[in-house]
Protein backbone atom coordinates (compact mmCIF):
# COMPACT_ATOMS: atom_id res chain seq x y z
CA UNK A 1 0.00 0.00 0.00
CA UNK A 2 0.84 3.53 -0.57
CA UNK A 3 1.38 4.47 3.09
CA UNK A 4 4.02 1.64 3.69
CA UNK A 5 6.30 3.32 0.90
CA UNK A 6 10.01 4.18 2.01
CA UNK A 7 9.57 7.25 -0.60
CA UNK A 8 6.88 9.15 -2.26
CA UNK A 9 5.88 12.26 -4.76
CA UNK A 10 2.89 13.61 -4.05
CA UNK A 11 0.56 16.80 -5.10
CA UNK A 12 -1.42 16.91 -1.76
CA UNK A 13 -0.12 18.50 1.66
CA UNK A 14 2.54 16.34 3.07
CA UNK A 15 0.97 14.30 5.73
CA UNK A 16 4.43 14.78 7.84
CA UNK A 17 2.99 13.85 10.84
CA UNK A 18 1.77 10.35 9.95
CA UNK A 19 5.54 9.77 8.06
CA UNK A 20 7.02 10.55 11.29
CA UNK A 21 4.47 7.82 12.88
CA UNK A 22 6.13 5.82 10.59
CA UNK A 23 9.50 5.91 11.37
CA UNK A 24 8.83 4.99 15.10
CA UNK A 25 9.52 1.75 16.73
CA UNK A 26 10.19 0.33 20.20
CA UNK A 27 13.37 -0.30 18.62
CA UNK A 28 14.84 3.71 18.51
CA UNK A 29 15.66 6.10 21.20
CA UNK A 30 15.36 9.00 18.70
CA UNK A 31 13.45 10.40 15.60
CA UNK A 32 14.43 13.53 13.33
CA UNK A 33 11.75 14.87 10.83
CA UNK A 34 12.94 17.19 8.71
CA UNK A 35 10.69 19.81 6.96
CA UNK A 36 11.29 22.02 4.17
CA UNK A 37 9.20 24.84 3.97
CA UNK A 38 8.58 27.85 1.70
CA UNK A 39 10.14 31.37 2.85
CA UNK A 40 9.33 34.43 1.90
CA UNK A 41 12.41 36.33 1.14
CA UNK A 42 15.21 34.59 -0.23
CA UNK A 43 18.32 37.17 -0.97
CA UNK A 44 16.04 40.24 -0.59
CA UNK A 45 13.50 39.04 -2.56
CA UNK A 46 10.28 38.21 -2.18
CA UNK A 47 8.36 35.10 -2.97
CA UNK A 48 4.69 34.46 -3.33
CA UNK A 49 4.80 30.79 -4.50
CA UNK A 50 7.12 27.80 -5.67
CA UNK A 51 6.05 25.15 -8.39
CA UNK A 52 7.81 22.26 -8.18
CA UNK A 53 8.35 19.63 -11.09
CA UNK A 54 9.93 16.20 -10.89
CA UNK A 55 11.26 13.51 -13.42
CA UNK A 56 8.93 11.32 -11.63
CA UNK A 57 10.27 7.83 -12.41
CA UNK A 58 14.10 8.95 -12.04
CA UNK A 59 13.10 10.99 -8.72
CA UNK A 60 11.67 8.01 -6.77
CA UNK A 61 14.39 6.03 -8.26
CA UNK A 62 17.31 8.49 -6.86
CA UNK A 63 15.44 8.76 -3.38
CA UNK A 64 14.74 5.26 -2.94
CA UNK A 65 18.74 4.47 -3.69
CA UNK A 66 19.53 7.38 -0.95
CA UNK A 67 17.25 5.69 1.60
CA UNK A 68 19.46 2.74 0.96
CA UNK A 69 22.80 4.14 1.58
CA UNK A 70 21.28 5.81 4.68
CA UNK A 71 20.37 2.50 5.60
CA UNK A 72 23.59 0.86 5.34
CA UNK A 73 25.37 4.09 6.25
CA UNK A 74 23.72 4.30 9.94
CA UNK A 75 21.90 1.97 11.93
CA UNK A 76 18.36 3.18 11.52
CA UNK A 77 14.90 1.35 12.23
CA UNK A 78 13.47 3.82 9.69
CA UNK A 79 13.30 6.13 7.14
CA UNK A 80 10.72 7.58 5.08
CA UNK A 81 11.12 10.82 2.30
CA UNK A 82 8.12 12.30 0.92
CA UNK A 83 8.55 15.28 -1.92
CA UNK A 84 5.50 17.59 -2.92
CA UNK A 85 5.01 18.28 -6.36
CA UNK A 86 3.10 21.22 -7.87
CA UNK A 87 2.21 24.82 -6.47
CA UNK A 88 3.38 25.73 -3.24
CA UNK A 89 1.61 28.95 -1.34
CA UNK A 90 4.18 30.73 1.37
CA UNK A 91 4.73 28.25 4.67
CA UNK A 92 4.17 25.01 2.69
CA UNK A 93 5.50 21.86 3.27
CA UNK A 94 7.88 21.24 -0.10
CA UNK A 95 10.17 17.95 1.61
CA UNK A 96 9.97 15.88 4.70
CA UNK A 97 12.11 13.79 5.88
CA UNK A 98 11.61 11.09 8.71
CA UNK A 99 14.27 8.82 10.17
CA UNK A 100 14.86 6.82 13.68
CA UNK A 101 17.55 5.37 15.17
CA UNK A 102 18.31 3.54 18.32
CA UNK A 103 20.50 6.54 19.46
CA UNK A 104 20.28 10.03 18.27
CA UNK A 105 23.48 10.78 16.57
CA UNK A 106 22.57 8.84 13.80
CA UNK A 107 18.88 10.09 13.07
CA UNK A 108 20.58 13.81 12.66
CA UNK A 109 23.26 12.34 10.87
CA UNK A 110 21.01 10.41 8.38
CA UNK A 111 18.23 13.31 8.11
CA UNK A 112 21.30 15.73 7.28
CA UNK A 113 22.69 13.39 4.55
CA UNK A 114 18.77 12.61 2.97
CA UNK A 115 18.42 15.73 3.05
CA UNK A 116 21.93 17.15 1.47
CA UNK A 117 21.95 14.40 -0.97
CA UNK A 118 18.27 14.68 -2.21
CA UNK A 119 19.14 18.53 -3.40
CA UNK A 120 22.61 17.33 -5.48
CA UNK A 121 21.02 14.68 -7.02
CA UNK A 122 16.80 13.94 -7.02
CA UNK A 123 15.45 15.14 -10.49
CA UNK A 124 13.27 17.26 -9.19
CA UNK A 125 13.22 21.30 -10.14
CA UNK A 126 11.32 24.56 -8.22
CA UNK A 127 10.43 27.75 -9.82
CA UNK A 128 9.92 31.00 -8.38
CA UNK A 129 7.09 32.99 -8.45
CA UNK A 130 8.27 36.57 -7.29
CA UNK A 131 6.02 38.99 -5.96
CA UNK A 132 7.09 41.26 -9.02
CA UNK A 133 4.93 39.08 -10.98
CA UNK A 134 8.17 37.38 -13.09
CA UNK A 135 8.97 33.60 -12.36
CA UNK A 136 12.43 32.01 -12.14
CA UNK A 137 13.60 28.27 -12.47
CA UNK A 138 16.10 27.62 -10.24
CA UNK A 139 19.35 26.05 -11.33
CA UNK A 140 22.34 25.88 -8.87
CA UNK A 141 25.57 27.15 -10.71
CA UNK A 142 23.47 28.61 -14.29
CA UNK A 143 22.96 32.22 -12.91
CA UNK A 144 24.65 33.53 -15.90
CA UNK A 145 21.75 32.02 -18.32
CA UNK A 146 18.63 32.92 -16.01
CA UNK A 147 15.45 32.29 -17.49
CA UNK A 148 12.78 34.65 -16.77
CA UNK A 149 9.32 35.64 -17.50
CA UNK A 150 6.89 38.38 -16.65
CA UNK A 151 3.52 37.64 -15.92
CA UNK A 152 1.49 36.10 -18.78
CA UNK A 153 4.33 35.93 -21.09
CA UNK A 154 6.38 33.06 -22.53
CA UNK A 155 9.44 31.61 -21.09
CA UNK A 156 12.20 33.32 -22.75
CA UNK A 157 16.60 33.10 -22.72
CA UNK B 1 18.32 6.04 -35.30
CA UNK B 2 15.55 8.16 -33.81
CA UNK B 3 16.17 9.31 -29.96
CA UNK B 4 13.60 10.58 -28.26
CA UNK B 5 14.22 12.64 -25.33
CA UNK B 6 12.52 14.52 -22.20
CA UNK B 7 13.39 17.51 -21.40
CA UNK B 8 12.38 19.34 -17.87
CA UNK B 9 12.00 23.10 -16.07
CA UNK B 10 14.38 25.44 -17.87
CA UNK B 11 14.93 22.89 -20.67
CA UNK B 12 11.51 22.77 -21.21
CA UNK B 13 10.55 25.91 -21.51
CA UNK B 14 13.58 27.10 -23.63
CA UNK B 15 12.58 24.06 -26.46
CA UNK B 16 9.07 24.80 -26.00
CA UNK B 17 7.95 21.24 -25.49
CA UNK B 18 8.61 18.78 -22.80
CA UNK B 19 10.00 15.63 -25.11
CA UNK B 20 12.06 16.15 -28.58
CA UNK B 21 13.66 14.03 -31.24
CA UNK B 22 16.89 13.71 -32.23
CA UNK B 23 18.01 11.96 -35.20
CA UNK B 24 21.73 10.31 -34.35
CA UNK B 25 23.48 7.23 -35.60
CA UNK B 26 23.76 3.42 -34.18
CA UNK B 27 25.87 3.39 -31.03
CA UNK B 28 25.48 6.96 -30.75
CA UNK B 29 26.92 8.78 -27.19
CA UNK B 30 25.53 10.69 -24.57
CA UNK B 31 27.56 13.58 -25.50
CA UNK B 32 26.52 13.20 -29.01
CA UNK B 33 23.04 13.68 -27.80
CA UNK B 34 23.54 16.84 -26.23
CA UNK B 35 25.05 18.41 -29.09
CA UNK B 36 22.59 17.19 -31.73
CA UNK B 37 19.75 18.43 -28.91
CA UNK B 38 21.65 22.40 -28.98
CA UNK B 39 21.88 22.42 -33.14
CA UNK B 40 17.86 21.22 -33.14
CA UNK B 41 17.15 23.97 -30.11
CA UNK B 42 19.40 26.29 -30.42
CA UNK B 43 17.49 28.11 -27.63
CA UNK B 44 19.34 25.44 -25.12
CA UNK B 45 22.73 26.68 -26.72
CA UNK B 46 23.17 28.79 -23.55
CA UNK B 47 22.86 26.49 -20.57
CA UNK B 48 24.13 22.82 -23.06
CA UNK B 49 27.31 22.82 -21.19
CA UNK B 50 25.40 22.43 -17.78
CA UNK B 51 22.54 20.37 -19.05
CA UNK B 52 22.21 17.20 -17.05
CA UNK B 53 21.89 13.46 -19.06
CA UNK B 54 20.47 10.80 -17.42
CA UNK B 55 19.59 7.23 -19.49
CA UNK B 56 17.08 4.57 -17.64
CA UNK B 57 16.67 6.67 -15.13
CA UNK B 58 20.70 7.21 -14.05
CA UNK B 59 22.86 10.04 -14.63
CA UNK B 60 24.71 9.33 -17.52
CA UNK B 61 28.27 10.56 -19.16
CA UNK B 62 28.89 11.96 -22.20
CA UNK B 63 30.88 8.78 -23.42
CA UNK B 64 28.56 6.21 -22.19
CA UNK B 65 26.74 4.65 -25.82
CA UNK B 66 22.94 4.72 -26.50
CA UNK B 67 21.78 1.00 -26.72
CA UNK B 68 18.35 1.50 -28.36
CA UNK B 69 14.83 1.64 -26.24
CA UNK B 70 16.67 3.41 -23.58
CA UNK B 71 14.85 6.38 -22.31
CA UNK B 72 16.79 9.38 -22.17
CA UNK B 73 16.25 12.54 -20.43
CA UNK B 74 17.94 16.20 -20.24
CA UNK B 75 17.78 18.48 -17.67
CA UNK B 76 19.61 21.45 -16.18
CA UNK B 77 21.00 21.17 -12.03
CA UNK B 78 18.35 20.07 -9.96
CA UNK B 79 16.74 22.16 -7.09
CA UNK B 80 14.35 20.09 -5.35
CA UNK B 81 13.58 19.89 -1.62
CA UNK C 1 -0.83 31.12 27.73
CA UNK C 2 0.82 27.94 27.92
CA UNK C 3 0.78 26.98 24.21
CA UNK C 4 3.04 29.94 22.98
CA UNK C 5 5.73 29.16 26.56
CA UNK C 6 9.23 28.17 24.82
CA UNK C 7 9.93 25.54 27.49
CA UNK C 8 7.43 23.01 29.15
CA UNK C 9 7.42 20.32 31.38
CA UNK C 10 4.58 17.74 31.36
CA UNK C 11 2.66 14.62 32.38
CA UNK C 12 0.74 14.34 29.57
CA UNK C 13 1.62 13.19 26.22
CA UNK C 14 3.30 15.64 23.97
CA UNK C 15 1.39 16.89 21.35
CA UNK C 16 4.66 17.10 19.25
CA UNK C 17 2.48 18.30 15.92
CA UNK C 18 1.69 21.37 17.99
CA UNK C 19 5.08 22.04 18.96
CA UNK C 20 6.40 21.51 15.28
CA UNK C 21 3.40 24.37 14.05
CA UNK C 22 4.45 26.42 16.66
CA UNK C 23 8.04 26.87 14.78
CA UNK C 24 6.67 27.21 11.17
CA UNK C 25 6.58 30.72 9.82
CA UNK C 26 6.98 32.34 6.41
CA UNK C 27 10.42 33.67 7.53
CA UNK C 28 12.14 29.84 7.69
CA UNK C 29 12.92 27.54 5.18
CA UNK C 30 13.71 24.59 7.45
CA UNK C 31 11.90 23.03 10.60
CA UNK C 32 13.55 20.37 12.53
CA UNK C 33 12.09 18.27 14.68
CA UNK C 34 13.50 15.41 17.46
CA UNK C 35 11.51 13.41 19.39
CA UNK C 36 13.17 11.07 21.77
CA UNK C 37 11.47 7.93 22.75
CA UNK C 38 11.42 5.58 25.16
CA UNK C 39 13.41 2.46 23.41
CA UNK C 40 13.16 -1.27 24.68
CA UNK C 41 16.52 -2.53 24.53
CA UNK C 42 19.66 -0.87 26.23
CA UNK C 43 22.88 -2.97 26.25
CA UNK C 44 21.48 -5.96 26.26
CA UNK C 45 18.96 -5.55 28.56
CA UNK C 46 15.20 -5.06 27.83
CA UNK C 47 13.04 -1.70 29.49
CA UNK C 48 9.13 -2.20 30.20
CA UNK C 49 8.84 1.87 31.39
CA UNK C 50 10.78 4.18 32.08
CA UNK C 51 9.87 6.53 34.99
CA UNK C 52 11.38 10.54 34.63
CA UNK C 53 11.50 12.78 37.35
CA UNK C 54 12.57 17.16 37.32
CA UNK C 55 13.40 19.20 39.78
CA UNK C 56 11.08 21.32 37.69
CA UNK C 57 12.25 24.77 38.61
CA UNK C 58 15.43 24.45 37.57
CA UNK C 59 14.23 22.75 34.80
CA UNK C 60 12.64 25.23 33.62
CA UNK C 61 15.15 27.81 34.04
CA UNK C 62 17.85 25.84 32.48
CA UNK C 63 15.80 24.68 29.16
CA UNK C 64 15.02 28.65 28.96
CA UNK C 65 18.44 29.43 29.14
CA UNK C 66 19.56 26.81 26.40
CA UNK C 67 17.01 27.82 23.97
CA UNK C 68 18.56 31.49 24.81
CA UNK C 69 21.67 30.41 23.64
CA UNK C 70 20.54 28.41 20.46
CA UNK C 71 18.73 31.87 19.75
CA UNK C 72 22.14 33.91 20.04
CA UNK C 73 24.05 31.26 18.38
CA UNK C 74 22.19 30.61 15.73
CA UNK C 75 19.77 32.08 13.08
CA UNK C 76 16.75 30.49 14.26
CA UNK C 77 13.00 31.89 13.77
CA UNK C 78 11.57 29.28 16.53
CA UNK C 79 12.35 27.35 19.24
CA UNK C 80 10.23 25.13 21.35
CA UNK C 81 11.72 22.04 23.93
CA UNK C 82 8.98 19.93 26.06
CA UNK C 83 10.28 17.43 28.52
CA UNK C 84 7.52 14.49 29.53
CA UNK C 85 7.53 14.01 32.99
CA UNK C 86 5.86 10.46 34.84
CA UNK C 87 5.35 6.78 33.87
CA UNK C 88 6.94 6.27 30.25
CA UNK C 89 5.74 3.16 28.32
CA UNK C 90 7.50 1.80 25.47
CA UNK C 91 7.62 4.22 22.21
CA UNK C 92 6.09 6.93 24.16
CA UNK C 93 8.05 10.48 23.13
CA UNK C 94 9.86 11.30 26.82
CA UNK C 95 11.54 14.60 24.51
CA UNK C 96 10.50 16.67 21.83
CA UNK C 97 12.55 19.68 20.39
CA UNK C 98 10.99 21.98 17.39
CA UNK C 99 13.27 24.52 15.80
CA UNK C 100 12.82 26.53 12.48
CA UNK C 101 15.59 28.79 10.17
CA UNK C 102 15.89 30.34 7.26
CA UNK C 103 18.28 27.41 6.58
CA UNK C 104 18.80 23.93 6.92
CA UNK C 105 21.90 23.67 8.45
CA UNK C 106 21.12 26.23 11.42
CA UNK C 107 17.96 24.03 12.05
CA UNK C 108 19.92 20.51 11.94
CA UNK C 109 22.89 21.81 14.25
CA UNK C 110 20.75 24.06 16.71
CA UNK C 111 18.26 20.88 17.10
CA UNK C 112 21.13 18.91 17.95
CA UNK C 113 22.53 21.21 20.33
CA UNK C 114 19.82 21.49 22.17
CA UNK C 115 19.32 17.86 23.08
CA UNK C 116 23.14 17.36 23.37
CA UNK C 117 22.90 19.93 26.38
CA UNK C 118 20.03 19.06 27.51
CA UNK C 119 21.25 15.59 28.57
CA UNK C 120 24.45 17.05 30.02
CA UNK C 121 22.60 20.19 31.94
CA UNK C 122 19.14 19.69 32.28
CA UNK C 123 18.03 18.44 35.86
CA UNK C 124 15.98 15.58 34.89
CA UNK C 125 16.62 12.21 35.81
CA UNK C 126 14.77 8.56 34.14
CA UNK C 127 14.58 5.43 36.07
CA UNK C 128 14.84 1.98 34.10
CA UNK C 129 12.08 -0.26 35.04
CA UNK C 130 13.48 -3.58 33.76
CA UNK C 131 11.67 -6.82 32.05
CA UNK C 132 13.56 -8.75 35.12
CA UNK C 133 11.34 -6.50 38.09
CA UNK C 134 14.41 -4.37 39.00
CA UNK C 135 14.21 -0.56 38.64
CA UNK C 136 17.92 1.61 38.43
CA UNK C 137 18.18 5.24 38.12
CA UNK C 138 20.35 6.33 35.21
CA UNK C 139 22.97 8.50 36.22
CA UNK C 140 26.16 9.13 33.94
CA UNK C 141 29.45 8.49 35.77
CA UNK C 142 28.00 6.77 38.50
CA UNK C 143 28.09 3.17 37.58
CA UNK C 144 30.09 1.90 40.86
CA UNK C 145 27.37 3.01 43.02
CA UNK C 146 24.11 1.56 41.54
CA UNK C 147 20.93 1.59 43.13
CA UNK C 148 18.82 -0.60 42.09
CA UNK C 149 15.83 -2.47 43.64
CA UNK C 150 13.75 -5.75 42.77
CA UNK C 151 9.75 -5.18 42.90
CA UNK C 152 8.01 -3.70 46.13
CA UNK C 153 11.32 -3.61 47.29
CA UNK C 154 12.64 -0.33 48.78
CA UNK C 155 16.00 1.03 47.33
CA UNK C 156 18.85 0.60 48.50
CA UNK C 157 22.38 1.50 47.60
CA UNK D 1 21.57 28.34 60.33
CA UNK D 2 19.30 25.64 58.98
CA UNK D 3 19.74 24.60 55.66
CA UNK D 4 17.14 22.55 54.07
CA UNK D 5 18.17 20.49 50.94
CA UNK D 6 15.89 19.31 48.30
CA UNK D 7 16.67 15.65 47.22
CA UNK D 8 16.25 13.91 43.60
CA UNK D 9 16.36 10.72 42.30
CA UNK D 10 18.91 8.15 44.01
CA UNK D 11 19.90 10.93 46.38
CA UNK D 12 16.15 11.12 46.86
CA UNK D 13 16.13 7.04 47.54
CA UNK D 14 19.00 6.79 49.09
CA UNK D 15 18.53 9.55 52.38
CA UNK D 16 14.61 8.12 52.05
CA UNK D 17 13.50 11.65 51.84
CA UNK D 18 12.79 14.12 49.39
CA UNK D 19 13.89 16.91 51.42
CA UNK D 20 16.59 17.30 54.96
CA UNK D 21 17.74 19.47 56.75
CA UNK D 22 20.97 19.95 57.84
CA UNK D 23 22.90 22.39 60.34
CA UNK D 24 25.60 24.39 59.39
CA UNK D 25 27.67 27.60 60.59
CA UNK D 26 26.30 31.01 58.99
CA UNK D 27 28.09 31.59 55.38
CA UNK D 28 29.34 28.26 55.10
CA UNK D 29 30.09 26.86 51.48
CA UNK D 30 28.01 24.28 49.24
CA UNK D 31 31.02 21.78 50.24
CA UNK D 32 30.04 22.10 53.65
CA UNK D 33 26.45 21.26 52.60
CA UNK D 34 27.57 18.40 50.71
CA UNK D 35 30.26 17.04 53.39
CA UNK D 36 27.47 17.74 56.27
CA UNK D 37 24.49 15.57 53.89
CA UNK D 38 27.00 12.75 53.65
CA UNK D 39 27.83 12.89 57.65
CA UNK D 40 23.78 12.88 58.19
CA UNK D 41 22.71 10.16 55.58
CA UNK D 42 25.60 7.64 55.46
CA UNK D 43 23.85 6.29 52.27
CA UNK D 44 24.76 9.29 50.26
CA UNK D 45 28.56 8.57 50.92
CA UNK D 46 29.33 6.19 48.28
CA UNK D 47 27.85 8.75 45.88
CA UNK D 48 28.60 12.18 47.50
CA UNK D 49 31.93 12.96 44.99
CA UNK D 50 29.21 12.82 42.63
CA UNK D 51 26.71 14.79 43.92
CA UNK D 52 25.71 17.99 42.16
CA UNK D 53 24.17 20.92 44.20
CA UNK D 54 22.14 23.49 42.98
CA UNK D 55 21.86 27.42 44.65
CA UNK D 56 18.89 29.14 43.42
CA UNK D 57 18.33 26.91 40.39
CA UNK D 58 21.78 27.00 39.21
CA UNK D 59 24.66 24.77 39.27
CA UNK D 60 27.13 25.91 42.45
CA UNK D 61 31.03 25.16 42.94
CA UNK D 62 31.85 23.86 46.35
CA UNK D 63 33.34 27.31 47.05
CA UNK D 64 30.37 29.25 47.02
CA UNK D 65 29.16 31.03 50.04
CA UNK D 66 25.46 30.04 51.40
CA UNK D 67 23.23 33.35 51.85
CA UNK D 68 20.61 33.01 53.87
CA UNK D 69 16.92 31.98 52.49
CA UNK D 70 18.57 30.81 49.32
CA UNK D 71 17.10 27.69 48.04
CA UNK D 72 19.18 24.29 48.19
CA UNK D 73 18.86 21.04 45.93
CA UNK D 74 21.25 18.15 46.06
CA UNK D 75 21.36 15.43 43.13
CA UNK D 76 23.58 12.74 40.90
CA UNK D 77 24.38 13.59 37.21
CA UNK D 78 21.17 14.08 35.14
CA UNK D 79 20.04 11.89 32.51
CA UNK D 80 16.98 13.60 30.79
CA UNK D 81 15.97 13.68 27.30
Amino acid sequence: MAESEMVRLTREEIDHAALLEEVRTHAAGAAVLFLGTVREMTNGRQTIALDYDAYPEMAIAKMRSLCDEALERFPLTGVRVEHRLGRLELGDVSIAVAVSSPHRAAAFDAGRMLIDRLKEEVPIWKKENWADGSTEWVHPGLDGATSQSGPGEEARP
Amino acid sequence: MNVSVQLFARARDLAGAGSVSVELPEGATVGEVRAALAKAYPALQPIAPSLLVAVDADYATDAQRLQPGQVVACFPPVSGG
